[in-house]
């Protein structure tokens, strides 16, 4: 554990720092707002039009960012399909907002960093995860972007997928842990062992990787109180074996700060001392979660999420939700200035901490917990995630016993029926592995094991 | 970390409510529930085969159907006891009594007990109508897919699942082959989405008029999908049996985007503008 | 004064707090989340159209508040031209939104407002403010929206306009202070007297009125820090100004919540102690301001301002920004229950008190100290609004020489400038009203002096 | 209330960054400025009417012209010396060294120096052209539109103003009676806008043709007015004069929706990605 005591960490700080080029530094003592806006349907057509719609993006954050005073921020962009299947777009989008950034940070002194996150367009059943054409090209483009100026490289990687979609639809618990936590985890290393080697030869960082295929899936699928999709203690489940899979890029050298939509990152935080992106109640244009606040308890990076590019009344979207987040992050920064860090974090925890139980697991008491269960595994990437899912579920149900976690009879049997199955499961990743083998690739058509070397 | 202390000062009912756990009436059980009663077959054999649908229990489904065929005709155990089964669970999972894996389980043991009927019957029954599936090009996200086509199967329809990152062209070839009475697509991004009217215009200008296009999917929003002929604008997955039903009865894509909130049968926010 | 200090002043508690049907409360103790989304282009085109345009919106924002969990919320509408001109329109609009929000109260429990904001329809120019055929279409509108279930009655009137616009474009502090200060507070005791009177009849609270077109527009047209069109300290002083004319609604009666984008909302609570509603980092897509978290510091109700209607990833604009108002009331009221109120509300204001000098004036220490100003001068609607701007000047001059707040030479020369002029201004009101009618009614042809019994 | 201690230990550069305070070079006398001395002329008696231009001093002009006009043609002191003044302001004002109100004093120097200049002349100066303008019925919100209307007049251009809460009718009246070589309309609400498609087509049923319809304002974005004929998305008051010296010089409405940034001659962040 980077942290020997949950209360050492907090907003805006980091064990281990990330400096990026234009200045800008992560976990460095001050919390950094990032904006991330899609482009406008229609753009995708030339590489022309989506070059002119990456500029137009930027520009628009950046004079914003100078026009409120902030002293930094961050611009993400998420790839969509074009940008990273042709290397090339992919290359000449990046440095058309690295040339935006660069000017405003010329001119005003703005610190600005950017951050490309490719799109892991490998699909399990056309082609596999390993040496396709579609994972080829993904190499290919997060060189291009180093080349291009990216102050950093992130991915959304999907391994395991094919499993944890099955899980989620039956509530498969094993399932789940095997999509996520056993194959996710063995993806990871093959992808980014290999995007480190490529960022390590450039003024580029290898930031991380979220679980967003697999945690946020869940999460999404559970929804808000009415939704009627999944169990929100099910949810929580996923999102601590999320845990285990997603710091296997911090092992394998991603330095963070993590992405945003990675709500497992304050475990991982907790683990590795690493910076981290989050995001929640200025994400609301994109997202509907039940603990806004809470994300922004041990924050170093605050995001909005992709929203469409169009104007608001307030201006156009990269500038307006730059404010959004940058004003918060203003926040943060002054919390820090006056010595009240502290009690902010716990303010925003506190809000939402029973709100729902995915609140009550990722409090970062809580969640330093989780943390602990998994590093008794050490790189047994079956167990560590096993483990916790386990620790996961002892949070909830002392929650629930002490009467500040209410549950409704659903989230209550679910959690108990999973826990016992989780608890059921061998001690032995192999057996487990060869239980999964047994079922999976039979009733699942696009799990593909030979993509995760099986 | 003042937590322990502040959770005993703190009105929470100030901060958030769980709604869902006040609403929560006292626990019933499922063939109680008075929506249930109204579909629920009130006699043997067939009361027996929709309660194993009812509790998801595939082994006790096929237990039953195997009894019941030495009494009632195939078709009977079907239509009349395993598929009431699942209407009712259907209401469940509307009411938000059921959640999806229930549906997931009664889905599986129906589709488990429908064989060996169809086994004793010779032949499989006929589906209610095709209907073909697809995600957009480039688009990876096939969640919302899924949950369509598996809706659709459960609710006695023939789902053709063309899969994820779809070029259109396969899908046009796959409309071509399959007639079917209704198309749906999902997308989740504002760069896919735009196979949509690309489809929808080639399928006009090769002179295949398909009755229905659902379209849905994160980043799709009504409007974008009223842009262009043949588009209704899908909002929950479990609509679309209901739009591949009226789609059967005769309703054209106009009818549908106008009377979407009565064809699903509750109120839909997206819609709120037609109710 | 309501406060003697004005450290006792937080936000979620109000001297006098005010009660709604449906059992919502402001300023007791917790804080209401706000929503507020303009009709969608061409739904104005019939009132059936707009009627369901209004239901939507409702039941959009109603769905979300209990999927997310929000104790509490207040739906405003501002109405449009057909809204208010056609009383019922008006009747059949605010109908429709009651009985949704009526349904989620008995359904969930969930507390909900609605406020009804009419239109000030009166032009100076075309037929006068008062008694022309658009004033009693207002009065009319008032009556039915009571009728109808309003929660409370909400108004942005336009008195002094016409002067005010000269003064803006010319920058002349005079032509602001007669336009805002003098002219301003006359229409307002004129409107305000009926409005209270008709609501008094129903189960329907007279709210109260902003300033918008005077020190709103003064702070829009100065924009953010590159903005050219006026200076910062000269709209501070506008707003300082609009204090002394806002408050004139409560002197008539008015109890609060007064309305979200009357940023001298402060100021009055300080001298009257009613609760406000009040916007800022959370209407980033409405309107681009330079203190954001600030405007949190003593606020019963917290809004979004009027955004378009229409879908975001997230869900429709109602949802969404009833989700971002609701998380960041959930912060505050998290604050109140864990006895942190008083230091969160510091980091608020701390956070913008020197991003800009509207953030100075408007620091809840500062803003008292305006309050007292006004009050010293009792009902002399010159001298307090006067004495107002003069103490807003010091304030801020303090904060500059005190090297705290920095100033361009352009905020400093014009701060200078209109601060001497102000000192020179004559201590009668009757002697100023005389010099401002020989130079006003000559140089602006839209101001109407019958308009104001002049 | 900590903030005297606070404001003693915080860094304010972590909290905020006043980038107007940090970017302003020394200060500068107008007449020094690069882009002004471009413009402004070497030789009296046009300097001197120029530079009281430029300092907003009405006196100051009237005097000036009075004396220039004992040595050069009325129209001389115009065009080569008063205009120049304006001119050196409009480039002080697009690079944020003069704010609106420098722009509205230096507007009422010139008008009242150029009533003496006139006055000898005989005649009024011809304008450049006439331009229309109006805010949309039901709309209140005027002051972008006044705006509009003073950067039109300082340039030199014939503004004619039909106010705010304009009905449709009253403002196709304008077009017909003062054939102007742009028409301007301002809202700032979803539901005021909706005026401006109706005006274009109406003008086009009666058969009226207006070069360019420059149209702006809050909720109106440019998606919106380039969704009818003749309208262009108008994104700052002091673009107005350029795009209507642009229509002047023969450019339609549909060449300054693909040029306008270059029409403008500045970065607009609207027409990104046209530039
Ligand atoms: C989970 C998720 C993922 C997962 C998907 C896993 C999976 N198995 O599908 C993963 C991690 C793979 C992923 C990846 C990416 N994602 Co993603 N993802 C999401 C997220 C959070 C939820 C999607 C989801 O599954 N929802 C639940 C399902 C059930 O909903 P659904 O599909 O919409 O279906 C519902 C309805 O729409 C309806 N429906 C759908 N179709 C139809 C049809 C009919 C007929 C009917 C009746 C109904 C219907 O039924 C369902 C409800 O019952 C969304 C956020 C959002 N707001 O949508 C982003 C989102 C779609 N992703 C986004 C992005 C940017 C990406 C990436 C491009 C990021 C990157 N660069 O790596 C990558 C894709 C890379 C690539 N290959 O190009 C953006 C898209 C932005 C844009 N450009 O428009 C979104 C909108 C998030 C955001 N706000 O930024 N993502
Ligand atoms: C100040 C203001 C007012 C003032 C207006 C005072 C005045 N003298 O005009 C007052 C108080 C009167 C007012 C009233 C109302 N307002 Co108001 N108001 C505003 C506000 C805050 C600023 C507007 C402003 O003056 N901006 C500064 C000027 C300079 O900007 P501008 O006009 O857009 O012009 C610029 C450009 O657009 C451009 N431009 C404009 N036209 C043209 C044309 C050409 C050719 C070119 C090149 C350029 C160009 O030039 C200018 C920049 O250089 C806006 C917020 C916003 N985001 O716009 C809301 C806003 C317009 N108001 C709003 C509302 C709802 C109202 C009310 C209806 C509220 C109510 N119910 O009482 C009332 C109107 C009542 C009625 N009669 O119907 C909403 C509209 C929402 C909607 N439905 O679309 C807005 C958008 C705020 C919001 N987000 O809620 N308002
Ligand atoms: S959930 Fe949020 S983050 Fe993950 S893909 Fe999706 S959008 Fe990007
Ligand atoms: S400034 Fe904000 S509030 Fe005032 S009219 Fe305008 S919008 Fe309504
Ligand atoms: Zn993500
Ligand atoms: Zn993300
Ligand atoms: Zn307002």
């Amino acid at each position: 554990m980077a942290y020997k005591d949950p209360d050492d960490m907090v907003f805006g700080h980091a064990k281990f720092p990330v400096l990026e080029h234009w200045n800008v530094q992560f976990g460095a003592g001050y919390v950094v707002p990032e904006v991330k806006v899609a482009p406008e349907a229609g753009t995708e057509r030339s590489k022309e039009t989506l070059v002119k719609e990456m500029a137009s993006i930027a520009e628009q954050a950046a004079s914003r960012a100078v026009d409120i005073g902030l002293p930094a921020f961050m611009l993400e962009q998420e790839h969509v399909f074009q940008q990273t299947y042709h290397p090339d777009w992919g290359y000449a989008c990046t440095l058309a907002q690295a040339e935006v950034l660069k000017k405003y940070y010329d001119e005003y002194g703005v610190r600005a960093a950017l951050r490309q996150t490719v799109g892991d367009l490998r699909i399990e059943e056309k082609g596999g995860l390993r040496g396709s054409e579609y994972d080829n090209r993904i190499a290919e483009t997060i060189e291009e972007c180093c080349k291009a100026g990216a102050s950093d490289i992130a991915a959304e990687t999907m391994g395991g997928k094919s499993v944890l979609d099955y899980g989620v639809m039956r509530g498969d618990i094993r399932a789940i842990l095997f999509g996520i936590g056993y194959l996710g985890s063995i993806d990871m290393e093959y992808f980014w062992t290999r995007a480190v080697n490529i960022c390590s030869k450039y003024d580029t960082r290898p930031a991380g990787d979220t679980n967003c295929s697999g945690a946020n899936t869940c999460m999404y699928v559970a929804g808000g109180l009415l939704g009627k999709d999944m169990s929100h203690t099910a949810a929580a489940l996923a999102r601590a074996i999320s845990a285990a899979r997603s710091l296997v890029a911090v092992e394998c050298g991603a330095t963070g700060p993590l992405k945003d939509c990675g709500y497992e990152n304050t475990i991982i935080k907790a683990i590795t001392g690493v910076p981290i992106c989050q995001e929640g109640k200025n994400a609301v244009c994109a997202h509907a979660d039940v603990m806004g606040n809470l994300t922004c308890q041990v924050v170093d990076c605050w995001s909005n999420e992709s929203v469409f590019h169009r104007e608001e009344m307030g201006g156009p979207t990269p500038a307006v939700w730059l404010q959004a987040t940058g004003y918060e992050s203003a926040l943060m920064n002054t919390a820090i200035q006056t010595g009240n860090a502290k009690t902010l974090r716990d303010l925003y925890t506190f809000t939402d901490m029973y709100r729902d139980p995915q609140g009550t697991l990722l409090a970062y008491p809580n969640a330093f917990r989780v943390g602990k269960a998994i590093v008794e595994y050490g790189k047994d990437i079956y167990l560590r995630a096993r483990a916790a899912a386990l620790e996961a579920s002892k949070v909830m149900m002392e929650a629930y016993e002490a009467k500040l976690l209410q549950l409704t009879r659903f989230e209550l049997d679910t959690l108990r029926k999973y826990t016992s199955i989780l608890e059921s499961l061998p001690m032995e990743a192999e057996i487990f592995v060869d239980q999964c083998m047994r079922e999976y690739p039979r009733k699942i058509p696009t799990f593909d094991p030979k993509s995760y070397g099986l | 970390m003042a937590f322990s202390e502040w959770a005993k000062k703190a009105d929470f009912d100030m901060m958030f409510k769980r709604y869902n756990v006040i609403i929560e009436g006292p626990a019933i059980k499922p063939e109680d529930d008075p929506d249930v009663k109204k579909v629920l077959p009130k006699d043997e054999p067939f009361k027996s085969l929709a309660m194993a649908v009812i509790f998801g229990d595939t082994e006790k489904a096929v237990q039953a159907t195997k009894s019941a065929l030495d009494m009632v005709s195939p078709l009977d155990v079907i239509e009349k006891g395993l598929a009431k089964g699942m209407d009712a669970v259907s209401a469940l999972y509307a009411k938000g009594a059921y959640f999806l894996p229930d549906i997931m389980l009664s889905a599986d043991a129906m589709t488990a007990a429908m064989a060996v009927a169809e086994q004793k019957l010779g032949r499989a029954r006929e589906k209610k109508g095709t209907v073909v599936s697809f995600v957009a090009e480039g688009d990876p996200h096939d969640i919302g897919k899924n949950l369509v086509v598996m809706f659709l199967k459960a609710n006695g329809f023939e789902a053709v699942d063309l899969g994820r990152d779809v070029p259109d062209k396969e899908v046009i070839e796959a409309v071509k082959k399959y007639k079917p009475v209704m198309l749906t697509g999902t997308a989740l991004m504002t760069t896919t989405m735009t196979a949509f009217p690309r489809v929808a215009k080639a399928l006009q200008e090769q002179g295949i008029s398909v009755p229905v296009f659902g379209c849905g999917g994160g980043a799709v929003k009504r409007d974008f999908v009223e842009s262009y002929d043949m588009g209704v604008y899908g909002v929950k997955a479990f609509h679309a049996p209901k739009l591949a039903e009226a789609a059967l009865a005769g309703k054209s894509w106009k009818d549908l985007r106008k009377e979407y909130p009565k064809v699903v049968g509750e109120f839909v926010a997206e819609y709120a503008d037609r109710m």
